[in-house]
């Protein structure tokens, strides 16, 4: 396998996108003319300054949020008619575990409400648990985590069940250096494993380079799209080609996009 | 003793005020009957006694309402007609079905009210409305439809006692179901969670502080609507019976005998409710 | 034969006649069956009886009138009561002495039905009942005595067989009070009488009935009051609430004989135009504006009584 | 999900809708059954009463809905909100005070408006009294329940601040009770005009819904009945549509404010 | 002015710290044997996987969390009276917003609190507006922000008012890279102005060295300090020190640190 792979018709599709939220102090262009088109199996990485519009766009694909103008289609259909048929796996920005669920109800959730035999639903949550290295929180409640064991807690959630699409809005934002590689590496080789299309929102340059099969810069007031990167990077990526002058190449077009959008305001 | 003491404290202290109160406002009636009889006003020992020993005072004297409450209650056989027992069960048999009633209702109107728009539009008008129809008034034609219809005895009053207790329970419940936040929401939104799903494992959970609440103002209601129910029956049996006859003969201390019968079984219902509330709440992991 | 019978008020010795003859066993020789309903504050009989809750009721005459001037055709029955015994109870401290002390003062009167008495006597006393300065404040009394020994009221209603003595009992000496009596003052009225539909009457197995069931309350009438104590504790028997006490009871019962004796059951057609003149005389406060057609019948009395 | 039909017209139209259409019902049956008014009075006789009877109403009204109800409302109001904030100010009476307020849940209407009438008179006074213990324990207890509504972290942000227990009570706690106290004032609305009406049977002034209620039940007047029952139902539903619009208002931030 | 600058008194001293949490399925040693000493004006990172205690020690000096043994001073004082003395700024590793209040309301909350003049708040609330970029925002109430819009208010807050202390828990961990190091710039330049001490969890280790007179480095179960690291970087650090030697040794350290402490478990 290499690097552009849009193998058969996007997953996603977005045209002239636009989305205007009205406050009570006037309106607030989140979004503006966003153009981009995601293929199946494709990792994507939303980079930009805060309040650009991240959290939005993705959410607009998971039709939590109505645009006010454009198209944008998932898997050819309305992002309405792919939630329901349970396209999507969503890591929100902020944890948000019930807290009335211990950890492992919380994940556990998803699967009740898909049906999952109860035998299999212990299995999964085993799997996810270990998975984000939370073996043996499952009784415990949320409020009796730290921040980023909860976080970890909502990005098992989010994997205990086999969504073709993951979404995910910073999920490694409040964890540690070494902890982040593992769950980064791990991240890869479901993606490798399962073939999901996966839209991910992160502040980390490498990190957006290192996972990315594209890479999507975003910029503020009003939020739009500044670059899009088609990394050159191979599939297969051990966490040294960090170190290679592809790597440090993109990382530095990323930086500079970036730079480009604070500059702006 | 760690929970008993403040409750004894405010206690002593509600004691010590009634009896002032009591010495304040049933002097009227001494000084009036000293006037009348021409004699001269007594003096304070005796205006003390004189104040707390009457039949028919403007306020009984603590001790005469609990040695009132004593003889209703272990004073005679719990078949008695004269036994608070006697009274109270049969208040509290149906202000317990009606209870029940107007929860299961209330709970399903807010469920209604929250899931349908069509229902949200249309019920909660007309369920304020019903609250505002004084039911005093309108019991003795209700209770005269039911009896021509066969129905006699517990349900009606179980009736009037749930239609008083449901509407607290629909206000707290639609507030409470709607209580989740967006963000709550949406997660059950990326799961395309069906309306079941959204109501059993977000929106109930998340509406336990308020329809604890709701309930414990429920049972209230329910109360009080059974003795109201009480009422228009002709007033036969039932603390609300009692209350009425204790009025009718100006038994003052009858009535506070009564009303704190009733106090205590309303006390009781609360703290069964709250009790339960704890529970819930501790398993649920939200007592902290 | 099922009977259902509504009273006007609660469980109390001014319906001995038929407890008596529910628990004497007078309404099963005759081969009915019974049910008495207590009353209470908030039942009117008429109501009940329009809505088909009971076959027969004890009511005033006044508000069975205006009940049919209204449209329910209700019909009396039978008069087990002779005599009036209401009464207007003033302490004498407040100053009323005679009805001409009225003007200015609060009276305590008893509504839902109960209040035309009262009003058709400040009708001819020609004492506006409406607030205005020259004429009487009025209260919607309560069930009880309270106003007056609390002074809200300078004179209140009372019956001569019970909150009457309720004052009495509360310390107060007949000395110190003034009672206006009903009778005295020409303005009685007729009150417990036996009321069904008029409609129903026209049936002869009801008619039939209603004998049987007047025949017995009269014998139950009768056994009352020549055994008041006994009548008594069988009221007190009957009284679900518990709350009666013996002695008031007692008492009760030997004043209501005082009303029920010369009354054999059948309507005196005297006191009948009595109560409708006094009730068409307030003018334009008038209880009932016309004369009323067929509010009684001596059919059922005749019958029973022979 | 947000726009679809969300004009002001339809909020009120389709509950209209729904009387308009009970009311046409309701003639239409007791005109083809022909039951007597004496029974139930058909939708227009009551008009006719209303519309014959204005002044009569607006006194009562006036007596019960406004000196009644109003004052009482807002007396037992302030007063359940004072003691909640005792409760929650002192762990001493909070175990104290509240069990002996839940005491008070029950009070019934019964036997409190006689001892009332009794204390403060036959006016409006008494008639108030009632609805202040009516409306106390709906109030106490949302309230009370509201002001255990903050989470830990809101409190302990108060916490570094150092706020004193009135800062912390009127910057988070208040507020954050918002949403249950406005619950249990709304409960209060109706229970305060029925209590008004109810505490009438125990004694009264000539005039008051109450007292027309209860003085119509002798003479029959059953459309008088329904009249003040039709201002009942009014007046109540627009105190309650008050509060409710003041809840709206003061209370926006509250998901359950927030179109969902 | 040089490295160690432990200027009289220690402002913090723990010894022997002890937390242990009850919970439904057995205690949580969060804290054991904590010594540390944290002198007056200093810059200390704390720096550890998550769930090590970081937050935990944090709060045991702000006194929100009692520890179960061991002795603890703040100034002398035992935490409380601290506290009593508003001796804290606090930034949460969550925003914590109030609904009910804009923005601008929820920075002026702690200078309501601690009685400032109306006129002094506003100056305040533009000025710190202004710092963390969030300039026009004032009016909008906090779900109107994005999660790093709300992370930004939340350090705002904090920083409106002059606590000696400054405790922060993670304040930029919802901040891309640009935001990011203005506001490393921002608060060591507050830090030389008014030489506060400073308490500051992060997980980025260049900004733990970037920052720091002093890092601490944690490891879990049960959380403890694993290495204490005394910069020897000079006070004034422009950004680019971060590519010196001294600074690329500590890093250095501070990594491997962090790495034991993870294949601790
Ligand atoms: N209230 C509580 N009840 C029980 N256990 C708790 C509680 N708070 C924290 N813990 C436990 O204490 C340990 C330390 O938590 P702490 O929040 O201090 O970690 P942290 O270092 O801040 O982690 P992170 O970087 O993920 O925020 C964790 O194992 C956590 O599960
Ligand atoms: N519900 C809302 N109402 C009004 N404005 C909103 C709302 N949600 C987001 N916005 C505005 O839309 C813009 C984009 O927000 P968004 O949450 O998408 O940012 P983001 O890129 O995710 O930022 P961050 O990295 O800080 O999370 C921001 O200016 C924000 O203020
Ligand atoms: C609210 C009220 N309404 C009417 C009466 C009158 N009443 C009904 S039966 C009866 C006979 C005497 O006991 C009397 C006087 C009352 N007492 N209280
Ligand atoms: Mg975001
Ligand atoms: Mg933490």
């Amino acid at each position: 396998m290499k690097d552009t792979i849009n193998l058969g018709q996007p997953v996603i599709a977005a045209q002239g996108l636009n989305l205007v939220f009205q406050t009570n102090d006037g309106p607030v262009h989140a979004l503006k003319d966003v153009d981009l088109t995601i293929g199946k199996g494709e990792f994507v990485s939303f980079i930009g300054p805060s309040g650009c519009g991240k959290t939005t766009f993705l959410r607009c694909i998971a039709a939590l949020e109505h645009p006010t103008g454009g198209s944008l289609t998932v898997n050819g259909m309305t992002p309405d008619e792919a939630r329901r048929k349970r396209a999507y796996g969503y890591v929100f920005q902020a944890a948000g575990l019930y807290p009335w669920r211990t950890i492992a109800g919380n994940i556990k959730l998803p699967l009740e409400i898909m049906g999952f035999p109860r035998a299999e639903q212990e299995a999964r949550v085993e799997r996810v648990l270990d998975l984000v290295d939370l073996k043996g929180f499952g009784k415990k409640f949320p409020w009796q985590l730290s921040g980023g064991m909860q976080q970890r807690a909502s990005i098992a959630r989010a994997l205990a069940f086999d969504a073709d699409i993951l979404l995910m809005d910073e999920p490694f934002g409040a964890l540690d250096e070494i902890v982040r590689d593992r769950l980064n590496e791990e991240l890869l080789k479901l993606w490798a494993r399962t073939g999901k299309t996966i839209g991910f929102v992160t502040h980390s340059i490498p990190e957006a380079v290192y996972l990315s099969t594209k890479i999507v810069v975003m910029s503020p007031r009003p939020g739009r799209i500044t670059d899009v990167i088609d990394s050159p990077l191979p599939r297969e990526r051990p966490l040294d080609i960090r170190d290679t002058p592809e790597f440090i190449a993109i990382a530095h077009r990323v930086r500079e996009g970036l730079r480009a959008g604070h500059s702006y305001d | 003793m760690n929970r008993v003491l403040p409750i004894l404290t405010v206690v002593a202290a509600i004691v010590v005020l009634w009896y002032g109160a009591a010495v304040a406002m049933n002097r009227a009636w001494v000084l009036d009957q000293a006037a009348r009889a021409g004699t001269e006003p007594p003096a304070f020992g005796q205006m003390v006694v004189a104040t707390m020993t009457q039949e028919r005072p403007v306020l009984p004297a603590p001790h005469q309402v609990v040695a009132e409450l004593w003889k209703g209650v272990a004073g005679q056989a719990i078949t008695s007609k004269r036994s608070l027992v006697y009274h109270g069960w049969i208040t509290l048999s149906a202000t317990l079905l009606g209870f029940a009633i107007g929860t299961a209702a209330g709970i399903a109107l807010a469920v209604g009210i929250v899931h349908n728009r069509a229902m949200d539009m249309s019920v909660l008008p007309w369920a304020i409305a019903s609250q505002t129809i004084p039911i005093l008034a309108i019991a003795p034609m209700f209770i005269v439809v039911m009896n021509s219809m066969g129905v006699q005895g517990l349900v009606p009053k179980a009736i009037i006692s749930a239609y008083l207790s449901f509407f607290p329970v629909v206000v707290g419940m639609v507030k409470g179901l709607r209580a989740p936040d967006a963000m709550q929401l949406d997660l059950l939104r990326t799961y395309n969670a069906g309306g079941a799903a959204v109501l059993g494992k977000l929106r109930l959970p998340a509406s336990m502080p308020y329809l604890f609440a709701s309930l414990k103002v429920g049972a209230a209601a329910a109360l009080v609507g059974a003795i109201v129910g009480e009422l228009p029956t002709g007033a036969v049996a039932g603390l609300g019976a009692r209350l009425l006859s204790g009025s009718y003969y100006g038994q003052t201390i009858q009535i506070w005998a009564a009303l704190f019968a009733a106090a205590i079984v309303a006390a009781g219902l609360v703290a069964v409710i709250g009790l339960v509330e704890r529970v819930t709440l501790r398993r649920m992991g939200m007592a902290r | 034969e099922d009977v259902t019978l509504q009273l006007k008020w609660v469980t109390q010795a001014q319906f001995a006649g038929y407890y008596v003859a529910k628990d004497k066993g007078f309404y099963e020789e005759e081969g009915l069956n019974v049910t008495i309903l207590p009353g209470g504050p908030d039942v009117a009989p008429t109501q009940v009886i329009a809505g088909g809750g009971a076959d027969v009721v004890v009511d005033w005459m006044p508000s069975a009138l205006a009940a049919r001037e209204k449209g329910l055709a209700l019909v009396n029955i039978a008069q087990p009561f002779k005599s009036s015994g209401m009464q207007l109870t003033c302490l004498k401290e407040s100053g009323v002495t005679t009805p001409a002390d009225f003007k200015g003062k609060t009276l305590g009167v008893w509504f839902g039905g109960n209040e035309y008495p009262f009003l058709n006597w400040m009708g001819k006393l020609g004492l506006k009942t409406d607030g205005s300065p020259d004429g009487v404040t009025v209260l919607k009394q309560g069930f009880n005595v309270d106003p007056l020994l609390q002074k809200q009221a300078a004179c209140i209603s009372t019956m001569t067989y019970n909150e009457y003595w309720q004052v009495i009992d509360a310390g107060i000496t007949p000395e110190q009070l003034v009672n206006f009596n009903y009778t005295t003052e020409g303005v009685a009225t007729l009150e417990d009488g036996l009321y069904v539909m008029e409609d129903k009457l026209s049936d002869a197995a009801f008619q039939d009935k209603m004998v049987k069931f007047v025949r017995a309350s009269m014998k139950g009438w009768k056994w009352a009051e020549e055994n008041p104590d006994e009548a008594a504790m069988i009221v007190l028997e009957n009284d679900e609430t518990g709350a009666q006490t013996e002695a008031h009871q007692k008492r009760m019962m030997g004043e209501v004989a005082k009303l029920t004796a010369g009354s054999n059951g059948a309507l005196d057609e005297a006191d009948y135009q009595r109560t409708v003149d006094a009730l068409m005389s307030g003018g334009s406060d008038a209880v009932i504006t016309k004369a009323p057609e067929g509010a009684w019948t001596h059919a059922i009395t005749d019958k029973a009584l022979q | 999900m947000i726009a679809r039909g969300r004009g002001p017209l339809p909020r009120w139209l389709v509950p209209a809708l729904f009387g308009v259409t009970l009311l046409v019902l309701w003639e239409l049956v007791v005109r083809l059954f022909a039951v007597s008014p004496v029974i139930l009075p058909a939708p227009s006789a009551i008009a006719a009463r209303i519309a014959g009877s204005g002044p009569t109403l607006w006194a009562d009204f006036v007596q019960t809905g406004l000196k009644g109800a109003l004052t009482g409302w807002l007396i037992g109001c302030a007063a359940a909100v004072a003691a909640a904030i005792a409760v929650d100010r002192s762990p001493f009476l909070q175990r104290g005070l509240l069990p002996v307020g839940n005491f008070v849940a029950a009070l019934p209407i019964v036997g409190i408006a006689p001892i009332m009438v009794m204390w403060f008179g036959f006016d409006w006074q008494s008639k108030a009294a009632v609805v202040v213990v009516m409306v106390f324990f709906p109030v106490l207890v949302n309230m009370v329940a509201g002001l255990k509504a903050t989470d830990a972290m809101q409190r302990d942000q108060m916490a570094t601040w150092h706020a004193s227990y009135w800062q912390t009570l009127w910057k988070l706690r208040f507020p954050a009770a918002l949403p249950f106290l406005f619950n249990g004032l709304k409960i209060a609305t109706t229970l305060a005009l029925i209590g008004a009406i109810v505490a009438e049977f125990f004694g009264s002034p000539i005039v008051g819904m109450g007292f027309r209620i209860n003085a119509s039940i002798g003479q029959l007047a059953l459309d008088m009945i329904w009249a003040e029952i039709a201002v009942a139902a009014v007046a109540g539903s627009a105190f309650y549509g008050l509060v409710a619009q003041i809840e709206k208002r003061v209370t926006f931030w509250h998901p359950s404010q927030r179109r969902q």
